[in-house]
């Protein structure tokens, strides 16, 4: 029975071999099955999905406005020390005077997106953003600051 | 000069040679330093440290909150299953009951990435082997699953989606159908799967009868997960230590009793549908109320010892805290799988061929900054 | 000076130089490859004199078998890229003299044979005529040496084998025997474990 | 029909060789004339071929793998591999210093030229042969069998363990993958009765021989595929580079253009192996015929007989490429199992069936 055994061997082998050469077969034949996604030509209507962690921005509204107290939770939960926020005193139409952000300084080359200071934030004033082409040539433009120039909080943000 | 002298052959006539840390097969940096007589191995030593970032020393100066993010890195093909020990270990310290939404989701986050992690392991055991093609194969349907990932969690590798007490935020509107779809999906290509690298005739020879474990052998290495279950050892935390309510949810833990690259092979091959079958039970019924439960701001763990073990893709991952009741852990340690299963690998290749230890390594399904930390 | 004679300057210059190269060179890979070159120069000779199939059978033979396993041979030698040593004097000029000995010789027998051409129409050099003639007993058939020449190549493979025997076997993991039926073997210390745990 | 011979391949040749003969009285210089045109019209198909066959194996393994393939240089991807081949040429060819620069810059030059040598007696259309050797089919085995040495060469000479393990592995593959080799080829010799190329084509104008021979020239077609996918290195027989464990074998050292030559070989000996297969299994340029349906011949005759052999040595390329993109590599000692195990006592058995087939004319 050896030479059933031999030929059974060979027989079986190339019935393997030709499932598999089916299948490459097949996909060579279906072009439409092709899964490439061609990135920087569909950049136009690409849609990153709405939770997507690209980067922390600070949103402002029409009158510059954010909502940002300077509370400096973030800070405290950020893993990496990735937020700097340096706070001024600001002087209050009614004469008190009160805690406010001057800069808040995001360092992205250092963020790894975890999420935990937009979780920290009790003033909903950071989002993560969809962004995710973050290359750039000098590591300086990582260092970006969130509150834009002139830009002050929110009426009742406490 | 001498081509051929001493500095290339030993005394003995043995021929070393380095295998990575920069090598097309080795996943990562991984360093094997190979003693050779003509193709057959005759000693394998791998050399580590080439990735070692301190994650364990890192996280003893975070807050309870902050340091899980950092496990993410570590086997970052089973990211959340990480995350998810450490959250497990820092709630039982801090004894929280985990919402039932928060368990459900959790389970199925897990398995999802059991599937994704299993998948990318299958395309490289096939490029290891030399068969490039499976690798596209599985990448079509990890994608899929990492779509689902990056919907709910944002993010599609590093998820950092486990806080203590639950889930960083709910399951997006879009999860369940997303779910079923790409079940259905992947359900269909498990025959493309066996079509194009199980059941081909090379692939088996190149992986029955090679890299051989014995089940004393496993253990007393300390191996887990699929390469321990591959020899026959029964050591499925999800079976043996239910967490998160896995004790709810049916499924069988696969033994292969062969012990070699193509018991493992087929032990991760089913698990991909085990957790198929899991994900199927639960995804109709992931039950309503809260996401995550009720922590304070900052998280104290009782002074004592703390450990916990999950089944990640790999094996068991204990996490180990020793808390002198400060905000942050005093000592922590990772069991990690990796480690473990890899000190079996020279165990295994030993006389075997070089072609063979390319498959042992596929098979063991290493990942190096598991290993390295 | 027509064609034919620059070329058959030049594979005689081949065939001439890659054997005194061959001799000469100090590195042994060296020396086989200067020895293929000889052997292919030999191989144009044939080709040159319209004897296609012997000139084939000598690429096959000679290059692609011979000097694949002095190759091969190198491969295994200990050392096979260091410089081998200069010879003695004693034995280079001896070696010399042989070598001229032997030359002269044969210059000797060829000025004094007369070449008679055996009168019989050429064979034209087709696959089935040679196979023929390999195998004809008769007067102009090539059965004797045809068996000689393998006797010739059995003897150099089994020369090849005796090469290649290691006097000392390696010793061999024996892949144990994979039980059809193993027990699960529990892990006992997880149990341990379970009770320890805080 | 004669209007599309007269354009082919095989009619210029003939005017061509009318043309020098008319113009040069010395038939020495016409030959030389010819062998030069021969030579350079020979390098001006290898390079657009080379570049073709790296652009046809990308895109064939992309849709295999359900990608899209080279797309960015030209249209769909055409000049990518010429901007590849731009860029081996101006990349600096290192050769390591502990090597024997000898033999490291010249392993690369037999190994193109003993495939570019292989490329002389195959025949691309009726007469248009750059030369017809009575011993065609033996004269490729031959030249082929050199090939080795350069492998060899390579890796002994680069001073590196890797490329060492790679050309002891390939030495070891050839060597006995050219047993198989050879007697699949001789099956068909048995079967013509001559070494000739182009008696060969002509013995399969009333069929070919995979047609004419069924069962055991089948069997040997596969045998000679199988084989010859081996002797030429490549994959699921690419032991000697197999890039998971030896990095890149034998070739680990070289680069800029002494790699591109490693690279031109490969495509070279892929397009030989494909023709010599067309050649002898599937009639080279003969049209297919279908017994006496006369008006189906006819129109198969209208095609020209170089795109005949074009075609079926394009088919079976794309077969050798689907190898390639399909299967797990073998396993050293498993691919010299399947060879002394299987393909060769196989194809010893079938030598003698397909003697017994010419002997008693079972054959169609």
């Amino acid at each position: 029975m050896f030479l059933k055994e031999y030929f059974g061997t060979i027989f079986r082998s190339v019935r393997s071999l030709l499932k598999g050469m089916k299948l490459t077969g097949y996909y060579f034949t279906h072009p439409k099955e092709i899964h490439t996604e061609e990135y920087p030509d569909n950049r136009a209507t690409l849609q990153m999905f709405d939770r997507f962690k690209g980067e922390v921005v600070m949103p402002h509204d029409d009158n510059n406005e954010h909502r940002c107290t300077g509370c400096q939770a973030c800070e405290i939960a950020c893993p990496n020390g990735t937020i700097k926020i340096i706070t001024k005193q600001e002087l209050q139409p009614d004469g008190k005077k009160k805690k406010a952000i001057d800069t808040f300084v995001y360092h992205l080359e250092l963020c790894t997106m975890c999420n935990l200071c937009v979780v920290a934030c009790p003033s909903d004033a950071i989002v993560m953003a969809q962004t995710f082409e973050h290359s750039v040539y000098d590591k300086k433009q990582l260092k970006k600051v969130l509150n834009k120039p002139g830009s002050k909080i929110m009426e009742g943000v406490e | 000069m001498s081509l051929l002298g001493e500095d290339i052959m030993t005394e003995e006539g043995e021929f070393v040679i380095n295998i990575g840390p920069q090598h097309p097969s080795t996943h990562g940096v991984l360093h094997l330093k190979v003693w050779l007589d003509g193709e057959m191995i005759k000693k394998v030593q791998p050399h580590l440290g080439y990735i070692h970032r301190s994650i364990e020393k890192m996280s003893e100066s975070l807050s309870y909150r902050n340091f899980i993010y950092a496990t993410s890195r570590m086997d970052y093909l089973s990211a959340h299953i990480n995350n998810q020990a450490c959250a497990l270990c820092v709630e039982k310290g801090l004894q929280v009951e985990v919402p039932p939404r928060a368990q459900i989701i959790r389970i199925l986050m897990a398995e999802l990435t059991r599937l994704s992690s299993h998948q990318l392991w299958w395309g490289c055991t096939g490029l290891d082997l030399g068969a490039v093609t499976p690798f596209f194969y599985a990448f079509r349907e990890r994608e899929a699953v990492l779509a689902i990932m990056e919907e709910s969690c944002g993010a599609r590798l590093t998820q950092n989606y486990c806080v203590p007490g639950g889930v960083m935020y709910d399951i997006h509107p879009n999860f369940q159908n997303r779910v079923k779809d790409v079940i259905k999906q992947i359900k269909s290509k498990f025959q493309e799967y066996d079509d194009i690298l199980s059941g081909n005739v090379i692939f088996e020879q190149r992986t029955k009868g090679v890299g051989y474990l014995s089940p004393e052998d496993a253990v007393s290495f300390g191996c887990t997960g699929p390469t321990a279950r591959g020899s026959g050892v029964s050591c499925d935390v999800r079976k043996w230590f239910p967490y998160d309510g896995y004790e709810k949810v049916q499924f069988k833990e696969i033994l292969e009793t062969g012990g070699d690259c193509y018991a493992r092979y087929m032990v991760r091959m089913a698990e991909m549908k085990q957790s198929v079958y899991i994900i199927e039970q639960l995804i109709d019924h992931i039950p309503e109320g809260d996401f995550q439960a009720k922590t304070k701001a900052v998280i104290k763990l009782p002074k004592g010892e703390f450990y916990q073990r999950v089944e990640t893709a790999r094996g068991e991952l204990g996490v180990y805290i020793v808390s002198d009741g400060a905000a942050s852990p005093y000592r922590i340690k990772y069991r990690s799988p990796n480690f473990s299963n890899l000190s079996a690998l020279g165990h295994m290749a030993t006389g075997s061929k070089i072609g063979d230890l390319v498959a042992i390594m596929a098979t063991i399904d290493l990942v190096i900054p598991d290993v390295d930390r | 000076m027509d064609a034919r004679t620059i070329i058959f300057y030049l594979l005689a210059a081949t065939v001439i130089g890659g054997g005194l190269m061959a001799v000469t060179s100090r590195k042994i890979f060296r020396s086989a490859v200067f020895l293929l070159f000889s052997l292919i120069g030999i191989a144009g000779f044939y080709f040159f004199l319209d004897q296609e199939f012997i000139a084939a059978v000598q690429v096959v033979v000679y290059v692609g078998g011979i000097v694949v396993l002095i190759l091969f041979s190198i491969f295994l030698t200990h050392g096979s890229g260091e410089d081998m040593k200069k010879p003695a004097l004693g034995r280079a000029v001896f070696s010399a003299l042989a070598a001229a000995i032997g030359c002269v010789l044969t210059m000797y027998l060829i000025s004094e044979h007369t070449f008679q051409g055996s009168g019989k129409p050429a064979l034209e050099p087709s696959a089935g005529n040679i196979g023929a003639q390999m195998l004809s007993v008769t007067e102009y058939g090539f059965i004797l040496p045809f068996e000689v020449v393998s006797m010739l190549l059995l003897a150099a493979m089994i020369g090849c084998i005796v090469i290649a025997i290691k006097v000392k076997v390696p010793e061999q993991k024996v892949m144990p025997k994979i039980k059809e039926e193993t027990e699960p073997v529990e892990l006992e210390v997880v149990e341990e474990l379970k009770t320890e745990e805080v | 029909m004669s209007l599309f011979l007269e354009i082919s391949f095989s009619a210029m040749a003939n005017g061509l060789h009318n043309w020098l003969a008319g113009s040069i009285s010395n038939a020495t210089l016409v030959s030389v004339t010819e062998m030069a045109i021969a030579g350079v019209s020979l390098l001006l198909f290898l390079v657009p071929l080379c570049f073709f066959l790296g652009y046809m194996e990308r895109k064939v393994a992309a849709f295999m793998q359900i990608r899209l393939g080279p797309n960015r240089v030209g249209p769909k991807g055409t000049l990518q591999i010429v901007a590849d081949t731009v860029k081996l040429l101006f990349k600096e060819g290192l050769t390591p210093n502990a090597s024997d620069k000898f033999l490291f810059n010249l392993a690369p030059i037999i190994v193109v030229v003993t495939s570019m040598l292989a490329m002389a007696p195959i025949a691309f259309a009726k007469n248009f042969q750059i030369w017809d050797i009575n011993i065609g089919v033996l004269y490729v085995s031959a030249i082929s069998s050199l090939a080795v040495i350069g492998i060899l060469m390579a890796g002994w000479s680069s001073y590196n363990k890797y490329s060492l393990l790679g050309a002891m592995r390939s030495g070891a593959q050839i060597v006995s993958y050219e047993l198989s080799v050879g007697l699949s080829l001789i099956s068909i010799v048995i079967l013509t009765g001559s070494l000739r190329m182009s008696d060969i084509v002509a013995s399969q104008a009333d069929g070919w021989w995979i047609i004419k021979g069924h069962i055991p020239v089948i069997i040997s077609f596969v045998i000679f595929l199988i084989a010859s996918t081996a002797e030429i290195n490549r994959a699921p027989f690419d032991l000697a580079e197999a890039e998971q464990e030896l990095t890149a074998g034998f070739h680990t050292e070289y680069s800029g253009m002494k790699f591109a030559m490693f690279l031109l070989a490969e495509y070279i000996n892929l397009f030989i192996v494909s023709a010599i297969a067309a050649t002898l299994f599937l009639g080279g340029w003969m049209p297919f015929h279908l017994g006496n349906w006369s008006f189906f011949n006819n129109v198969m005759d209208y095609i020209p007989g170089s795109l005949w052999f074009m075609g079926k040595t394009f088919l079976i390329i794309f077969i050798i490429m689907q190898f390639r993109w399909t299967f797990p590599r073998l396993r050293v000692d498993q691919l010299l199992t399947l060879e002394w195990k299987y393909l060769l006592p196989i194809s010893m058995v079938n030598v003698i069936i397909v003697t017994m087939m010419a002997i008693f004319g079972w054959h169609l």
